[in-house]
């Protein structure tokens, strides 16, 4: 998969499905050739380690009943979070829908406030009070974990606008499923984000199924990119890191550069349910899903990268692999340690900033007000 | 015989589909997916994608086809996969179904039901827990239906489906395994519940409890406390329809017991709740009240995910236990 | 304008604008010849002068506060209704949004009716409960007449799903402007109509103006006939009531065949303000109202092909004129003598069909009934 | 000194966008148009196209906009043209900015207004005359504010735009044009109201009439009426805020006159009155009541259009009169 040897710490890596662009023609080519750091590299895979550990644990958690509701995991798709991260400033804003363990992540979030998340926990990113699809990281502009399919994307639309307004530099990304893809107000931020030339990339991780329906019966057009339509679109390799960092580098130049937004498309897959609940084969064959899990996943992926670039031993990415292990281990453990949020502490907190009002509970007024 | 709600509703689709060729279901995994929460299970073996069929994540889309479809004449069954997805569409539910007939003078028509389940359900946080009960029953031009148990499901989709009008039908997703007994009677194919009728869940002289959809368990629940620890004769009215509302079975009720409990799993201010306090206090019944009303409900936040929370969020028998005590002046 | 005449009473007319095409490659083009019956011309031309008769008759009416609130005239763009009404059934589905009057009048409600009902007379299409913009004709499939933008595009896909599901072969058409063409919905209708083939005609007025905001300001894309993306679209002369009705017996051909939904674009103009209380004059200039006015105005051009069909003679139109002018102001008499609709028949009548409720008014139930 | 409502709107928006750069109104025509009800007159020629940003007509999307640029900092004043409009942005407004305060335990703050003409207009029918007042109210995570008269509109706009929470702003086109006194104090630029605190707007003691919006104006009109014919001493209060809602001072005002009608111009079921009516009835003042409470309300029907019609439609001074009477047994 690499080209050729660099200095010792960097190496150039081959982007092996060509990018596919879409009224790009007048921009130079997004580069095949990636040079990365050995530390850049290592730092990947440790990153797709953690990340499938971490929702690996939370599939165990959740069968052992100590997550509930829905929990929709990340498995497959740890190459886009991966990847943009890696292009992007730690302060460009990102949005994302429910699906944003692995987006929590890479916004410098620690697996045991996720996972304690997940539980319920006052350990939680959000004290328990948001569950697996709210979570936040407001200090470096992540703004969740949105529950209703395509709200994120208008709301993204606003966080480009708000860089754009206050000339911060910043750009905005805006997630969103194929199944999303099709909902109106996607349409809507695409058409005033055209418009007002929004520093955004709309980012469309494309896992090919919407719960239990496949693209091609949700949607007449399935070449997301090109749904922008006036807007131009990137498709890219959604398993490989380097190919996501690629294009999303050459993005984040695009939009920075004040061109207006993009419309992005993350070639990718999920190997679990849509949620815990759905066992995840009824609408797809057992094969289907094999024969990515053994072509393209994007763990195996990177280690073959950095064996070819002798960035570590087979040995090495082993020792990585019982660290990653251990760390996530002792950080679930830290979440379950913590208890649940107290009625009395976090009840009734945060309705409303600077809340004076009595709020009723199921029977009496919360403060002991009595009208 | 017992039956699941979710059979229940299978059952009453099943049967009037089979009836009648005008009346189809569309909605998000209704059909090859067998329903999101299965209450559609077989209908699209049965019936096949024509009349069972599976659209793209486009609530306000979808739903304008559903009163489109009706207004031609077809008989659409609309389902959400939640109701809080209804937000999204709740312009076509309210603008274009709920005031058609009336704007156009009784010329059009939207014969049709829309339903999903509503409420509460477990561990699945604010944005998923909403119960749209008093926003819907607020407004004039749709009936809003909220079942409690199977032959409330049953009999009383089948009605919806049947009525002329655009129907709300409110399910909770926290029954839709529980077994209900089914009367002889509610098994058979022709059998329909009358929309806009109250009815008396459990008789009793001492308060009154006015509740509906998976309250009702939790009022029965309480009833039996009561009537064991402090031998109070509870009456349970299960509303079954929120509009039109069946104020006249609350305030005989109200006559004969002289105290008012509500209870309802959505949020406290301008909820059913209110909406049955006010009606009594307007009416003859507020002479014959011997205590002020009390009011059991969600906690008027956004529902919270963790176990605890959501739990203190939720009313339940203990909550409707102590306004029945407080109400009859035992606390 | 007419090309060569042929048997004493048909003609072939010249469209003068082409139609433009998106998507159709595949397709025979459009014809820009079309054969006409001195019946139908006189007939066009006789709808569009009663259209806009009707309309100037509202406008005063509105001025003299016998009509309130909005009232959206359609002065300018009757030849879309009338060369649309031209090529479909009389039972195809028509719907629209406000700017209704025209749409009701060719799906076959009188002058006296629709003025009625803009008066808020019982004489009304709606006996007075809908005004301007609630007016209905359902015997011939006409379904308003609706007052939330965009709305009515999704209705009309499921006009467009009966009519499939039952197999009728009636096509729907659904109506809305320049404004609208933004509106999340319209997308979600799109994909679901190209996804399922509906039998559909999206049917975009591009009168250039979204009240008071032009096409530039509100639309990244302005070619209304390419929105669609991925169905076909044409663009035609909506000032052009014979290049209108060959768009649209193209369209209907080509939907009635089985081929799913068509997106067209009617290239058209207000004359007057967005609704009554707009002078019409703030975002655009008066010349530009002016030229347009005199240069393409549908009145005109129909009447001098008949002149050059020689279908009548200047002084036959002049009577035909005169003809409309008298009738519409009959009709105008006749609604102006019918009363307003009681309050005792109409106010709680048609909430709910069967209403066996007690409907509260101000302050007491209706009925006498008290709880 | 006198002000219209609409100047005062003006002003508070005037005022706090002098004061704040990060506050920006969104809407459709609020620019070039100077708003299609001339609220936002002249602030486009002050503030430029990047403050006073026109949209396209996708309330979904710029709703979404707004709420998104308030997670980011800004202050969005977002204007719906009117909030009959505001259905198709619901699900932005009650999920996204509601909600996600609590969902985050605090981190995700939306400061911003959601504001426009709501409720009844004249002569434009059901689609575009519905009052929202109930259904916001019942939301937790939104405060829902009902300016009266001028200084209401500038001192609650003003504290709204200031506060750090989501609020609906709920005014009405009927009164935009009216002038109203302005007190010395009202017209400085640093004149806010407190959100959540209702007005005695005319003192009584013979009984109490809650209401809001508009419908102040109506009240104080059959205040006038009473008086003159009946000798009845009328108090009337103005809510201004719907949720939090002010319950003390409406119990306050029940205790001291023992009667109470309620006014809106909303439907009735599931509304405002039945609110006030519910907490009325379960706090102390409940002994106090000398006759059940009146509803005054706009019909349980969609708004007609036909003048007739829509008169008898919309609560009026005498049906106010009407109540008071029966209320006062007068009548
Ligand atoms: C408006 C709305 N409709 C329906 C749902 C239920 N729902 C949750 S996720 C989902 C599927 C979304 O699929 P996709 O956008 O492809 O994202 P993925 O789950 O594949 O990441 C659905 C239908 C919802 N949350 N919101
Ligand atoms: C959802 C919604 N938003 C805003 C309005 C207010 N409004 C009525 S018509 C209109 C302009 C529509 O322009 P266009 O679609 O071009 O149609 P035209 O009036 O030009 O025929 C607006 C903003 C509305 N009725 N519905
Ligand atoms: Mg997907
Ligand atoms: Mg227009």
């Amino acid at each position: 998969y690499a080209k050729k040897a660099q200095k010792a710490d960097t190496y150039t890596f081959q982007v092996i499905k060509p990018h596919v662009t879409y009224l790009l023609e007048d921009h130079p080519p997004i580069p095949l050739e990636v040079e990365v750091s050995k530390d850049d590299a290592l730092f990947y895979l440790r990153r797709l380690l953690t990340m499938r550990r971490m929702e690996m644990e939370a599939d165990q958690l959740y069968k052992k009943k100590l997550i509930r509701g829905f929990c929709h995991l990340y498995i497959g798709q740890e190459a886009v979070a991966t990847g943009m991260a890696a292009a992007l400033n730690l302060d460009d804003h990102i949005i994302t829908a429910y699906r944003c363990h692995g987006w929590q992540m890479v916004k410098g979030d620690s697996v045991k406030a996720i996972i304690a998340e997940l539980m319920g926990r006052e350990a939680g990113s959000s004290n328990g009070k948001g569950g697996s699809m709210h979570i936040y990281k407001p200090e470096n502009n992540f703004y969740g974990g949105n529950g209703i399919v395509g709200a994120q994307v208008p709301l993204g639309a606003g966080l480009a606008f708000q860089a754009q307004y206050e000339g911060t530099g910043q750009i905005a990304v805006a997630l969103y499923g194929d199944g999303a893809a099709n909902q109106g107000q996607i349409f809507e931020a695409y058409n005033m984000a055209g418009l007002w030339k929004l520093p955004i990339a709309f980012v469309c991780e494309n896992n090919h199924y919407g719960m239990g329906t496949s693209i091609q019966r949700a949607s007449a057009e399935t070449q997301f990119y090109k749904r922008g339509q006036y807007i131009p679109g990137i498709q890219f390799d959604g398993m490989d890191v380097i190919a996501v960092q690629a294009a999303t580098q050459y993005a984040a130049d695009y939009i920075r550069a004040g061109n207006g937004p993009l419309v992005m498309e993350a070639n990718t897959y999920r190997y679990v349910g849509h949620s815990m609940s759905d066992p995840g084969n009824s609408y797809r064959s057992r094969e289907e899903v094999d024969n990515i899990r053994k072509s393209m996943d994007c763990i195996e992926l990177m280690k073959s990268r950095i064996l070819e670039a002798k960035f570590a031993t087979e040995d090495e990415i082993k020792s990585m692999e019982k660290e990653v292990r251990k760390d996530v281990t002792a950080q679930v453990k830290e979440a379950l340690a913590s208890p649940e949020p107290k009625v009395s502490e976090y009840m009734f907190q945060e309705t409303v900033i600077n809340n004076t009002e009595a709020l009723r509970g199921t029977e009496q007024w919360h403060n002991g007000w009595k009208p | 015989e017992k039956m699941t709600v979710r059979d229940a509703l299978n059952a009453a689709m099943d049967e009037e589909m089979e009836k009648d060729d005008k009346v189809f279901i569309i909605g998000e995994e209704v059909g090859q997916y067998q329903g999101a929460y299965k209450v559609t299970r077989g209908l699209f073996d049965k019936y096949g994608p024509k009349r069972v069929r599976d659209a793209p994540i486009t609530e306000m889309g979808f739903t304008g086809i559903g009163v489109g479809a009706a207004f031609a004449g077809l008989k659409p069954i609309v389902e959400f996969m939640t109701w809080n997805f209804s937000m999204q569409a709740i312009d076509q539910i309210i603008n274009s179904a709920a005031k058609s007939y009336y704007m156009s003078s009784g010329q059009v028509t939207s014969p049709m039901v829309f339903r999903g389940p509503n409420g509460v359900s477990a561990g699945v946080a604010a944005q998923h827990s909403q119960c749209f009960a008093s926003w819907y029953g607020h407004c004039p031009g749709v009936i809003t239906v909220t079942p409690y148990d199977s032959e409330d499901a049953k009999g009383l989709l089948k009605a919806s489906i049947r009525d002329p009008n655009p129907v709300v039908f409110l399910e909770s997703e926290l029954v839709y395994g529980t077994e209900y007994e089914m009367s002889e009677e509610a098994m058979k194919d022709d059998f329909v519940l009358p929309l806009g009728k109250a009815k008396v869940q459990k008789e009793g002289e001492d308060v009154t409890i006015v509740t509906f959809s998976r309250m009702v368990d939790v009022a029965l629940a309480a009833a039996e406390t009561l009537k064991a620890e402090d031998g109070i004769n509870v009456e349970v009215i299960n509303l079954r329809t929120i509009r039109p509302l069946d104020a006249e079975t609350v305030i005989q009720s109200v006559k004969k017991t002289n105290r008012l409990v509500t209870l309802e799993e959505g949020w406290p201010q301008y909820g059913v709740g209110a909406e049955i306090a006010a009606v009594v206090m307007e009416s003859d019944a507020f002479d014959y009240l011997d205590a002020p009303i009390e009011r059991v409900s969600g906690a008027d936040i956004p529902m919270p995910y963790a176990t605890s929370l959501e739990q203190a969020a939720i009313p339940q028998p203990h909550n409707v236990v102590n306004a029945v005590r407080r109400s009859t002046f035992r606390k």
